[in-house]
């Protein structure tokens, strides 16, 4: 079970999107996420967007186990 | 050195800040404190100011547990960079009303370049690097800020400066 | 602009100055805020610090009437170059003890590249064209404090800026 | 008569000097007070100490005046 997080504008697509998916990497979760929700999809697909596993910034093919947490973060504007 | 960072949503007193960073030794000659503001208009991408875009709110979103760990990061990067006794980062999240006070990042040094340099540096890495979101409320309406390209712009300076 | 230029012997209050920065205007975005302390220990000329030479009080005497008429002129180039809001200048003169306040310069600005540029500036002319001497008593002995070749390094590279 | 300023260090030299002098340029004042005060004079010769009349940065051949304020300004160390 891994378990997810959009953050930004992202969340406002993701409002119906379960908390927990079964997948092995990050993109795989994408293509999962985007044949049901095809506007998250979409945003997760721009380039601007990082994923992180465990609140590490991480490749899209990193291997996922049991309880990770994987995160979607677009552009940051703190400050 | 001596670090305070701190992400919440009350409110944060500079002067409290300013006498503990003032105070952590008998070396320090220099102060410098920054500190955030929310503007009563919104700033489009393109970093244009229209006073016509009166906001109404301000909402700060971010990831707890990483940003505290990327500000540890930064605020490390800082103290191998340069010279520095105390430094302080606090970072407001959740609902902001106009005029209210959003960051302050406070570094005292034995001299004034060090304060001032890290002080741009901390700041430039928090626009950039840090893991916050931003969205503004106008007539009932949300929408999330986009980054500005001069933030980006303003944060590549240290890069270019460290492979000097 | 709103400005505030003050001389004086008596202590100054950091937040209150502050609190009037922000203050000024519903459009500041960015407020920074420079204090120098009085560190206790003397610096020599070179720029070399000594632990050894710890001080007893520093004193700072100033040309009374010139003084106030450059600060302003400086504010003034300050506000020409960048795009501020408020700027206030504080400068102690008279005794003053290890530890104490000496100096404060604070911006007030939309974006926080100009207040951090402009303070840093006005810090730079403070220290190389404002008409104060200061001097250190140690053990009794007073010295005069020769002017720093870093610090009229610093004020140099805002005319070759001025020039590009 | 020509009121005397001297600043700083040189302040510490002129501590016997009078408030007042008669001279045409801060340069015969320079050359008066050698004369009498030969430290000082020494000390005003340095390249790096500025004249002011009446609070204005002025070359050392200035004209003076009646009531001309002459003050002596070594290097500013302020801030």
């Amino acid at each position: 079970m891994i378990n997810l997080l959009f953050f930004g504008r992202l969340g406002d697509f993701a409002k119906d999107v379960p908390s927990t998916i079964e997948a092995s990497t990050p993109a795989e979760i994408r293509e999962l996420l985007a044949v049901e929700f095809p506007d998250l999809g979409k945003a997760l697909h721009q380039p601007q967007v990082l994923v992180s596993v465990n609140k590490m910034i991480v490749d899209w093919d990193q291997p996922l186990f049991d309880g990770s947490e994987v995160a979607f973060l677009p552009p940051v504007t703190g400050g | 050195m001596t670090v305070r960072i701190r992400i919440q949503q009350q409110d944060f007193d500079l002067a409290e800040e300013y006498q503990l960073l003032r105070q952590t030794d008998s070396v320090v000659g220099a102060v410098v404190t920054f500190a955030g503001l929310v503007r009563d208009f919104e700033v489009s991408a393109e970093g244009h100011d229209s006073l016509a875009n009166s906001i109404d709110s301000l909402s700060l979103q971010h990831y707890p547990g990483m940003t505290e760990s990327l500000l540890e990061k930064i605020v490390e990067q800082a103290n191998e960079r340069w010279n520095l006794i105390a430094t302080t980062v606090i970072h407001r999240v959740g609902d902001l009303a106009p005029r209210e006070q959003i960051v302050l990042v406070g570094v005292a040094s034995q001299h004034r370049a060090d304060a001032f340099e890290a002080a741009q540096f901390l700041m430039d890495y928090l626009k950039t690097q840090a893991t916050f979101w931003k969205s503004v409320s106008r007539n009932g309406e949300q929408r999330w800020i986009e980054s500005k390209a001069s933030d980006q712009h303003a944060a590549r300076r240290w890069e270019r400066a460290a492979d000097e």
